[in-house]
């Protein structure tokens, strides 16, 4: 709970920080860096998150308790991610047990 | 300290339930124990309503060709026994009924963190049962409580739109339920009631509350794009427009695996409140019961990949989900021994709560290492899809979630209603539901394992001996259910007047009066001691430290 | 929304619920109900998202095309309207805080008119274009190309994310509606300023969601 | 894990007998691994719940209330206690984990010489197609100890087909192929069923497994009325679409050759590289364009619709009978 009362200088640099990051996924996009646009761009977002969570939101100054939920939301958000995507991601990947047992010559996919 | 007031008759003394007379008082009050009555009503409907399918059913398949209704209403029969019975009796039983009228209790507060969203809940679940009742009425759904897809998107014809809206909107009425107990849990407690000095039905509580409220919100979305896509035909998760059905699996049991969670552990919370009392002694291993609690909330987010181990998904990601599906089962061994520990050198009393509650620890034994089989890669193969599944889960439902239920209701229905229940008649019901149970689901696991699939109409006849004992089972479980009906509706008028604290059980909801009053506590309580201190006095003053 | 705004009369301080014991109790409460709601709302556009993200990896070329067909400079001036909303949230708190009244009228006001403009924004520059450009897959949808299908799927996804974005929107800006009459009628002070901050992480919430949104849909992997 | 080997008589003898059936025949290699398993689970099961069952009942026994105001002693944790009773059951748990694990990936594959079944799902029904050409509906015939490989598909929902005789199952999903293999040990018929819930004729879907000795299985094969092979079917298919017009076998064509290329890894022009297998080819005839090869034009027509499931299945059973990594001995 915060009845602490936060100076307006940090609100409107927080703000300039988001503009400014905002500028620079909107730009970085136009380069092409293969696959790490991808990674840039939810970095960038992962911190414009983390700054809009711990001002604006005054989780810097409320209790362990409410960063302790926050974490385990976003984590709850990955478990399903990763769980999910471990199966779409290796459904194709043939079966080839090398030394358990005669390995096929075609590979037999979509176990 | 409130003695002498608690001695005055109930006739006389103001407590909640005389505190206010008329239809309104009830329609739109904030008290947690009101609401908590007005759920028990609501979710007795919907069991008869599940029960009275779950004999149809039973009945039908006594000859291999069915016995009574045609196959495509037997789908009908199934799906709406499955959605009755999950979403709208064993999810909201314990936590709604026991757990709204228990917790501000229990905590030594007033009442919930936040009174009015605990009654919007309860109109959150009518609207989603009469949404339900409607669809069941109005031609039913036939898809399976699953609702899988390519099938409920673009093959089901039935009220298909219709349950699945019902079923969004019950769930939102567990998160409140969930998002109520977590905040009054954390802020409301009573001075001097440290975490490790709650009564474990609190732990039980506040573990299922975390589940309710990570997981319900995926189901909701996965069950809303089931809508958009019978809607739209946009091919999320149809496999002609490139969508993945697998896709879908993942999103309902990432939540329907720790839903059966929901279903178990506030049924573990009231076992464990039941041993204690009527054993009179503490639990044994205090932290490890709660901390399994805890542990089972965490790793049943992790282990539903063992519902599609055939659904041809990567067979890593299977081993994975396999091992770690074997793990889950390690935090309820862990408490059935303590329950077991608990026993030892008690002072043993066998009224109704205590016959629920041995009967539960028994079947609830027998329900969680069938599911060895199911984690077990191989086996699954052979018994995923048959009957040996759903004798493991209604061994889990019924012989665990119902029966602590049943044990709970018993338990604390003098604090509810100030009225004792006849112990005689309570004790056969429950002799009857645990031998009609157990005559009913056992022979199922032998069909699973004869391979006899599920949801099937009609049979082989090789089948048919399982078959006929089972719904001979069924109709003795279903008389089982019916008596306790009877004579609790009738202790209301005529039971005797219960003390304050009839089993001389410890917790904080036995130091108010029978039924409490509106504000729970006459002078507010501060908690000196730890939970079940029943050993002798001043051995267990502290509580906290074993 | 929340229980916090039911702040009536009772016999000790006006605005402390019966069941309280003190008004920490009762702001603390108010507080982290409110987070858990947000817990719930990311696991709810986690779903969404976690079905966007199979998808993309599935079908990246058609998600790559379809993203082609989104205005980058709309979303961009989007994120900044809402970046702005958020800060001028952030403002009527902190006056709601130090009990200012006209403060927080101006600022809440603030707030409503750049929610507005962005869902302004969204209706006749983004979604009606999308509509001309026949980019909406229940309403008459007509892409040529080698991967129409996954073109498709990307914008049911499109429109499913923006769409439960904007309702949510709609609801934060009808709280403030609420807020804004409780306001004009000095019931906040600095002792009691438990609804404003409440709707002010609702809204932030909501600013995130955006904040997430954006990149995955309009920048998808890059724009060149 | 052969404990339980020497007792399979007397399972023999029960599975035999009238009355309450409580054994399935056991007609597959892994039908006995996995039995063994089941059975060690069972006992587990039965054993744990035993205890269970008679420590409460010798406690309601030993320690029922006497008196009203009995006083039980003070309960002491002991920790020895806790610590067995989480390490005991977390060692059966790992050790039943590495015992289903590994039964089940030395299953996994299909042996070499796999005769290769073709079972279309669909509402309510099982087409279950042999390489020979036979057709049959809700019946299969295989010859006795030889490895049948069963590559489904659906036409339409999920179905599941379940060989409890032989303790396989497999769903058959929609727009995908999945695979699973047996191989009979003992003739006989043997029911199979939809195991994953398809709709109204969900319980419609049982058929018969004929296992037959390899002379009786030659004789049924020479017997049935035969149409085309899939190979020939798939070649006259692939002249009445007009593949031929663009996949010239030397390659002149605007299409790529597809002579030998079955098996070989296929590179395509995101940089991908996948295995041309039923799936490559399933999704070359249905959405060409989603998988552009490098020098060749993406201008294939899509034949989704056009083709059925079982045409498209014969297509790439020609495909693959123009060489390539081919199956070195057939089945027979």
């Amino acid at each position: 709970m915060s009845t602490h009362v936060v100076p307006v200088r940090v609100y409107v640099t927080v703000f300039v920080c988001l503009m400014v990051l905002t500028a620079t996924t909107v730009s970085v996009a136009y380069v092409n860096l293969g696959a790490f646009n991808t990674l840039v761009a939810l970095t960038i977002a992962v911190s414009k998150m983390l700054l809009v969570v711990t001002f604006f939101m005054h989780v810097r100054y409320s209790s362990a308790l409410t960063k302790v939920m926050i974490a385990a939301g976003v984590i709850w958000l990955m478990l399903l991610m990763a769980f999910t995507l471990a199966d779409t991601g290796t459904r194709n990947i043939p079966l080839q047990p090398e030394g358990w047992g005669e390995a096929t010559v075609a590979p037999s996919t979509n176990r | 300290m409130s003695a002498a007031l608690a001695e005055a008759p109930p006739e006389t003394r103001v407590h909640y339930l005389n505190a206010d007379y008329g239809i309104k008082s009830w329609l739109l009050t904030t008290d947690h124990k009101r609401i908590a009555l007005l759920y028990l009503a609501s979710i007795t409907l919907m069991f008869f309503v599940g029960g009275f399918m779950a004999v149809l059913m039973r009945i039908h398949l006594i000859e291999p060709a069915g016995a009574l209704v045609h196959p495509d209403t037997f789908n009908k029969l199934f799906t709406m026994h499955g959605v009755s019975m999950i979403f709208f009796f064993l999810i909201p039983s314990i936590p709604a009924v026991l757990g709204n009228f228990l917790v501000p209790l229990m905590v030594g507060a007033k009442d919930l963190a936040f009174p009015r969203i605990n009654l919007l809940s309860w109109y959150v679940f009518i609207v989603g049962a009469a949404l339900t009742l409607t669809a069941i009425v109005s031609g039913g759904v036939d898809t399976g409580w699953t609702f899988y897809t390519p099938y409920s998107t673009t093959y089901a014809n039935s009220q298909v739109m219709l349950t699945a809206l019902g079923v969004f909107v019950s769930g939102f009425s567990s998160i409140l339920t969930g998002l109520n107990f977590i905040v009054t849990i954390h802020k409301m407690r009573a001075p001097g009631l440290t975490w490790f000095r709650m009564p474990l039905f609190l732990w039980a509580i506040y573990a299922t509350s975390i589940i309710q409220v990570l997981g319900t919100p995926v189901v909701a979305i996965a069950i809303f794009l089931v809508g958009l896509e019978r809607l739209f035909h946009v091919g999320i998760f149809d496999p002609a427009v490139g969508g993945d059905p697998i896709l879908f699996q993942h999103l309902f049991w990432f939540y329907s695996h720790p839903a059966v969670y929901i279903m178990i552990l506030p049924g573990m919370g009231v076992i464990s409140e039941i041993i204690t009392c009527f054993s009179r002694k503490k639990v044994f291993g205090y932290h490890f019961v709660a901390f399994s609690s805890m542990a089972i909330a965490v790793i049943s987010f992790l282990v539903w990949g063992h519902h599609m181990f055939v659904t041809g998904m990567s067979v890593y990601a299977a081993l994975i989900f396999s091992v770690l599906s074997f793990l889950v089962a390690i935090p309820s061994a862990i408490k059935v021994f303590n329950w077991t520990a608990t026993l030892y050198q008690g002072s043993i009393s066998y009224q109704a709560p205590m016959l629920y509650a041995l009967g539960f620890i028994g079947l609830f034994t027998m329900g969680g290492l069938t599911g060895l089989f199911l984690a077990s890669l191989a086996t699954d193969v052979h018994l995923n899809g048959t009957y040996f599944i759903v004798a493991h889960f209604h061994y889990i439902m019924v012989g665990g979630a119902v029966m602590a239920y049943l044990g709970g209701i018993h338990f604390w229905w003098p604090k509810i209603t100030g009225r004792m229940y006849p112990d005689t008649w309570a004790r056969l019901a429950a002799a009857i539901v645990f031998i009609g149970f157990n005559l009913t689901f056992f022979p199922q696991f032998m069909l699973g394992y004869l391979g006899m699939p599920r949801r099937y109409a009609t049979y082989p006849a090789e089948f048919q001996v399982l078959n006929v004992m089972s719904s001979a089972g069924a109709s003795i479980l279903g008389l089982g259910y019916l008596i306790p009906l009877i004579y609790l509706v009738w202790s209301i008028r005529y039971g005797p007047i219960a003390p304050a604290n009839p089993w001389r059980a410890k917790g904080l909801e036995w130091e108010t009066s029978s039924p409490p009053p509106t504000q729970n506590f006459d002078v507010p309580p501060v908690v000196r001691e730890g939970a079940y201190a029943y050993g002798p006095p001043g051995s267990e003053l502290e509580g906290a430290h074993d | 929304m929340t229980e916090a705004s039911a702040a009536h009369t009772a016999e000790h301080p006006p605005y402390l619920a019966h069941h309280f014991t003190d008004i920490e109790q009762q702001n603390e409460s108010g507080t982290l109900g409110m987070w858990l709601f947000l817990l719930t709302e990311i696991m709810f556009f986690g779903g969404l998202f976690a079905t966007y993200a199979v998808y993309r990896l599935k079908y990246f070329e058609g998600f790559h095309e379809g993203s082609h067909h989104l205005s980058v400079q709309f979303g961009a001036l989007n994120t900044a309207v809402l970046i702005g909303s958020s800060l001028t949230m952030a403002l009527a708190v902190r006056s709601a805080q130090l009990g200012r009244r006209k403060a927080i009228i101006l600022f809440l006001i603030l707030t409503m008119v750049l929610g507005v403009l962005f869902i302004g924004i969204k209706l006749n520059f983004e979604w009606s274009a999308d509509y001309h450009e026949g980019l909406i897959p229940w309403m008459g949808f007509h892409v040529e190309g080698a991967n129409a299908a996954a073109v498709r799927l990307f914008f049911c996804f499109y429109f499913f994310m923006t769409g439960l974005h904007a309702l949510h929107m709609v609801i934060g800006l009808g709280i403030m509606c609420v807020l804004l009459r409780m306001a004009a009628k000095g019931r906040f002070d600095s002792g009691y300023f438990a609804p404003v901050e409440i709707t002010g992480l609702y809204w932030h919430f909501v600013d995130i969601i955006w904040i997430f949104l954006f990149p995955l849909l309009y920048l998808m992997g890059g724009r060149y | 894990m052969l404990m339980l080997g020497p007792h399979s008589e007397l399972i023999a003898a029960l599975q035999a007998s009238p009355g309450i059936p409580i054994f399935p025949p056991r007609a597959s290699t892994v039908a006995e691994g996995v039995d063994q398993l089941h059975y060690f689970l069972t006992v587990l099961t039965l054993f744990f719940t035993f205890v269970i069952f008679t420590v409460i009942f010798y406690y309601m026994v030993r320690y029922r209330r006497r008196s009203e105001d009995e006083q039980p002693p003070a309960t002491r944790t002991l920790m020895s206690l806790e610590i067995t009773w989480t390490v005991i059951p977390t060692l059966i748990c790992v050790l039943v984990f590495g015992w289903s694990a590994s039964l089940y990936f030395r299953n996994a594959n299909p042996p070499n010489a796999s005769m290769e079944i073709i079972v279309i799902g669909k509402q309510w029904m099982w087409h279950i197609q042999h390489p020979e050409g036979i057709r049959e509906i809700n019946e299969l015939h295989v010859p006795v100890g030889v490895p049948v490989k069963i590559t489904m598909t659906s036409q339409d929902v999920i179905h599941d087909f379940f060989i409890p005789a032989f303790r396989v199952k497999k769903d058959a999903m929609p727009g995908r192929y999945s695979s699973m293999w047996f191989q009979a040990t003992k003739t006989g018929t043997f029911h199979f069923f939809c195991a994953q819930y398809c709709g109204q004729g969900h319980a419609a879907m049982i058929g018969w497994v004929h296992v037959m000795t390899p002379d009786d299985y030659a004789a049924w094969l020479a017997g049935t009325t035969r149409g085309e092979t899939m190979t020939q079917a798939g070649e006259r298919l692939f002249q009445q679409y007009g593949c031929v017009t663009c996949h010239v076998a030397d390659g002149s064509g605007r299409g790529p050759s597809l002579v030998g290329q079955f098996g070989k890894p296929q590179k395509l022009r995101d940089g991908q590289t996948l295995i041309v297998d039923e799936t490559f080819l399933r999704r070359a005839i249905t959405q060409p364009n989603s998988m552009p090869v490098p020098n060749y034009a993406p201008v294939m027509p899509s034949f989704q619709g056009q083709l059925n499931e079982e045409q498209i299945l014969q297509l790439i059973a020609y495909v693959k009978s123009l060489g390539g990594e081919e199956r070195k001995a057939k089945g027979q």
